[in-house]
């Protein structure tokens, strides 16, 4: 082939940008994902993000239910925290009623919902670390981790996964016999396991390199799309509801709010490193401080709030979770609006994705830790 | 600082809306964190809920739309955060968000055109709610 | 008389490697999946016979009986071709592995006196069957999963050469079994040089057979199954074979060129070659499950930008050290 | 264990003193070999899918049955695990993800949600009810909300079971027609 062929050739040949769907059903979408990519060889030019896969009418049912009955399905919001959805519901429905809880419900909710940060935060660091590519041992380390926590869970409230614990005016059960025991074993045990997973990955050269520089998300980016939680505070922002505006007795405990400074994926992953850490401290100061008495105000099976409204939001391991709820003074909310952490922090994504590698898409999407029955609901 | 959001709240004619989120926006509130709308039979009533994180300072703006003119101009030029935000209320609700960048059904299929969190909405297999 | 005689030695010694290589892939599979599991403080298959070594036999049966789904856009020629173009490379690279002997009689089925030529040359045309299953299926990942494993394959053959040729400089042929014969004092691996082109030779193997943290044309989390997606049943299966009997030809050679081959005291060397190889088959299983994948930029700047560099200055003090 | 007695190999396995030896026939050897390996799609709905990993994590490990092999195509696995809630939008896919599965293929519907919809079926109107509502054949249902790991299990092994009963070469539309 003589070289002006070769030049014919090059002429004749036409590159294009094509588009991938990823999703719904993707191993590394976190569920029921879908995502349009414009890819131009292995570069992202253009994302575009379609959610709804899972959107059950959350809304809609608690229309129809009267405000006990709902706490069951604040669990199937965001199934990896799940006890951090039912808390918010409740403060929500308590704040509503201008209703105090006893301290020892307080305390035990303190606990409760920090030892689900912890467990959700597992599951978010070890999934990101499978999305990069470190297939199944990570996530399995991750949950051989979170099922001591998620065993304490069972034996406090019966289940597994979906706790229906959290109740308007206390908890359904006090913490059983020995629990107290339970928890301090299992701060004795997660705080060299969460050394561990962190040795795993901080000190390995490929998961550096993937994760460092990847997908910076800036600090006025983060405030202007509402991005909470983890992600924020990855940018640099120090906000934290726990110390902003503390609920329940956060403002007894003392802890610090970690935060990165550039933002990008590998600072996403540190922060939930370090506040898994100080959701132990958390716990470690409440279980030594847990106060007596009856965790549980009773309020009656039907409650009927007066006609307003209330707006809670709370610190979940995802981000802020707020519940907006208006009474008309009957038995059922009249509406209730959840504003869930990751509909919000998942909208970014699309911006942070144009001119990143194909790889790096999976990369941020896994460093966001998005959970799909939270976002569509 | 305030807790509630719902302590301050401002009650605005739609018209004014863009003026006033550009007055907010300006003063500080650089986080559009909820919006909502509930529909109370004759109107629907929108709910934005703004936050300052550097002044911890926050904001509820409400606007009441007639049922017969369901448009309302869009905020998401000045939060980005809007833009899914509205399209979950276009989507649930019907309210039509002007100059919005991409106003589509966001949860519900594209082809759907009734709106669900709409009182009126009905679906012949919902249980009948016991009167308490 | 002894044209039959070559004739049923020909095909005694086909079937030989054939079953090897079946037995071989079935086994490392259930090896795979057992260290894994022991990685990952789990047990693994357990149910099928002793410790589940039955379950590549429940596997390949299973395979079998699928159904086999041609897709209705595919080129269908390609598509056909591209196992067994991902295949038969990697059966014909048996015929000059050295795995030692047994009873006298030397166990490699034609000891070419080019036998390192003839490997290079023949592991160089798999990545042609990935390309056609990639190209053929139709399939945006599969052609994403072909396109990387191009570009990585012909990448990451040139480190992987250059740090064979410093083994066959010392050893002064390029038969396989004259390479094993000239470590039998010592194995190469000892000098210093050698063990840095063992390791050139190690990462680079890995990137040639699609393994973690190279495992960019089939990575699950972001191809979905890569170039194989659309394939089924035992079309699937003839991948999986083509990439443990990889496995097995990468770790054969590097037991060959720099570990001393079959040579070693006391044990049969049949026993010897099988010891080194399988150790580094289990420390590439190591890896695998450990790492995390690298992207696919990283993986070219890192092969064309450290490892080639390093590769030649290797070779040239190999050079320097066999003329001083 | 009472789970050992179930396992599909114990059928086959004879013990002998010093050693198994392997007495069947033709068929029960491709039915066995159908019923050990079963490799399920990666495909997690809702909060089902989340006890589902837990199925695979050390604790439960569900590839002590041949069953850990998550494939992420659907053309290389054998069984759809349909963990949680099926909404209408996601319907059209799931019809899809089964029909590019290869015969023989079978279904597990995990959680209420797959079986018949679930707390979230009434007073919604997204919610699909079930798998069985999108003509999707099922042959185990595992209820509960979510199951725990050892129900799925027990799906599995019930699958595996249902599996040895029938004809090693039926397909799919031979055994049920819907």
């Amino acid at each position: 082939m003589t070289w002006s062929s070769v030049e014919t050739i090059k002429e004749n040949i036409h590159t294009e940008e094509f588009w991938v769907n990823m999703g719904p059903q993707h191993p590394s979408t976190h569920g029921v994902l879908y995502l349009e990519v414009k890819l131009s060889g292995e570069t992202v030019v253009d994302l575009i993000t379609h959610i709804g896969y899972l959107h059950r009418g959350i809304e809609k049912i608690a229309e129809n239910r009267t405000y006990t009955q709902f706490i069951p399905f604040t669990d199937r919001l965001d199934y990896i925290a799940a006890m951090g959805n039912n808390l918010g519901y409740v403060l929500a429905v308590e704040k509503l009623m201008k209703m105090e809880v006893s301290d020892r419900a307080k305390y035990i909710r303190v606990i409760i919902a920090e030892l689900q940060r912890v467990a959700s935060h597992l599951v978010g660091i070890t999934t990101f670390a499978q999305d990069l590519g470190a297939f199944a041992t990570p996530l399995f380390y991750g949950f051989r981790e979170r099922e001591k926590i998620v065993e304490l869970f069972d034996d406090i409230c019966g289940n597994r996964l979906t706790y229906n614990y959290m109740r308007i005016g206390g908890l359904q059960f006090d913490l059983p016999k020995g629990a107290d025991e339970k928890i301090k074993n299992i701060i004795k045990y997660m705080r060299p396991k969460i050394d561990d997973l962190e040795s795993l990955f901080s000190s390995n050269a490929i998961f550096t390199a993937r994760t460092k520089g990847v997908g910076a998300l800036s600090k006025e980016k983060a405030v202007n799309y509402s991005v909470t939680g983890p992600n924020l505070r990855a940018s640099g922002v120090k906000w934290d509801l726990r110390r902003d505006e503390p609920y329940l007795c956060y403002d007894k405990f003392d802890f610090d709010i970690p935060t990165g400074v550039n933002g990008d994926s590998w600072d996403r992953y540190k922060v939930r490193i370090e506040e898994m850490r100080q959701s132990l401290r958390i716990v470690e100061q409440a279980i030594g401080g847990l106060p007596e008495g009856d965790p549980t105000i009773k309020v009656g099976r039907i409650i009927k709030p007066e006609a307003g409204e209330s707006y809670m939001r709370t610190e979940a391991p995802r981000g802020e979770l707020g519940f907006y709820i208006v009474s008309d003074g009957s038995a059922y909310p009249y509406r209730m609006k959840i504003r869930s952490p990751s509909f919000s922090n998942l909208a970014v994504l699309s911006e942070l994705a144009k001119g990143i590698k194909v790889a790096d898409v999976v990369c941020v999407l896994g460093s966001l830790d998005i959970v799909m029955g939270d976002i569509d609901r | 600082m305030s807790a509630d959001a719902l302590d301050r709240q401002i009650a605005i004619p739609k018209e004014s809306l863009l003026e006033t989120a550009r007055r907010l926006a300006s003063e500080g509130f650089d986080n559009l964190h909820c919006i909502t709308a509930v529909d109370k039979n004759e109107s629907i009533e929108l709910i934005y809920i703004l936050y300052s994180i550097n002044k911890h300072a926050c904001v509820t703006l409400k606007t009441q739309l007639a049922l017969d003119d369901l448009a309302i101009e869009s905020l998401a030029n000045i939060w980005k955060s809007a833009d899914w935000l509205e399209r979950e209320v276009y989507d649930l609700f019907g309210v039509k968000f002007l100059n919005h960048p991409n106003l589509k059904r966001i949860l519900n299929p594209d082809d759907w055109d009734v709106h669900p969190l709409r009182k009126d909405f009905s679906r012949p297999d919902l249980i009948k709610k016991p009167k308490y | 008389m002894v044209s039959i005689l070559t004739f049923i030695i020909m095909i005694a010694v086909g079937a030989a490697v054939l079953g090897f290589i079946a037995v071989s892939a079935m086994f490392l599979i259930w090896w795979e999946r057992k260290v894994s599991a022991h990685i990952q403080t789990r047990y693994g298959p357990m149910r099928v016979g002793w410790h589940g070594v039955l379950q590549s036999v429940a596997d390949v049966i299973k395979l079998l009986l699928k159904e086999n789904i041609v897709p209705e856009d595919v080129d269908k020629p390609i598509w056909w071709l591209a196992p067994f173009f991902a295949v038969v490379p990697s059966v014909m690279v048996f015929v000059c592995i050295p795995f030692g002997n047994l009873f006298g009689i030397d166990l490699i089925a034609r000891d070419l006196n080019i036998g390192i030529l003839y490997i290079m040359a023949l592991t160089s045309i798999s990545v042609l069957g990935i390309f056609m299953a990639g190209w053929g299926s139709n399939n945006k990942y599969s052609l994403l999963g072909g396109m990387r494993s191009a570009a990585q394959i012909v990448s990451y053959e040139v480190p992987m050469i250059i740090s064979m040729v410093t083994a066959v400089m010392f050893a002064g042929t390029l038969s396989m079994q004259k390479i094993v014969e000239a470590q039998r004092g010592m194995w190469f691996i000892f000098q210093p040089n050698m063990a840095v082109a063992f390791l050139i030779f190690v990462i680079s193997a890995t990137a040639e057979i699609n393994r973690t943290p190279f495992d960019i044309p089939e990575a699950e989390s972001e191809l979905v199954a890569g170039f194989h997606t659309e394939y089924s049943g035992m079309k699937f299966a003839m991948f999986f074979l083509g990439e443990y009997t990889n496995l097995f030809i990468v770790s054969a050679l590097a037991a060959t060129l720099f570990l001393g081959g079959w040579q070693g005291p006391f044990l049969p060397p049949v026993l010897w070659f099988l010891i080194k190889t399988y150790g580094i088959i289990t420390v590439l299983m190591w890896v695998r499950w450990t790492f995390p994948r690298v992207r696919v930029d990283q993986l070219m700047g890192f092969a064309w930008k450290v490892l080639t560099p390093i590769a030649f200055a290797n070779l040239a003090v190999a050079g320097w050290i066999l003329l001083k | 264990m009472a789970v050992a007695e179930k396992i599909p190999a114990s059928g086959l396995i004879e013990k002998f003193p010093g050693g198994g030896i392997v007495l069947t026939t033709g068929e029960s050897v491709l039915k066995w070999g159908k019923a050990s390996s079963l490799w399920p799609l990666t495909f997690g709905l809702a909060c089902c899918a989340i006890e589902m990993i837990s199925t695979g994590a050390p604790r439960f490990d569900i590839d002590r049955f041949g069953a850990g092999v998550f494939r992420a195509s659907p053309r290389q696995c054998d069984v759809m695990i349909v963990a949680g809630t099926i909404c209408v939008k996601m319907g059209d896919c799931m019809k899809r993800l089964y029909a590019q599965m290869p015969e023989p293929k079978y279904v597990i519907a995990m959680g209420n949600c797959a079986v018949s919809g679930g707390i979230f079926y009434h007073d919604t109107y997204s919610v699909v009810k079930g798998t069985e509502a999108l003509g999707i054949p099922v042959d185990v249902y595992i209820p509960g909300c979510p199951p725990r790991p050892e129900n799925l299990l027990f799906g599995i092994i019930k699958l595996q079971e249902k599996i040895l009963k029938e004809s090693a070469l039926c397909g799919r539309k031979e055994r049920r027609v819907r």
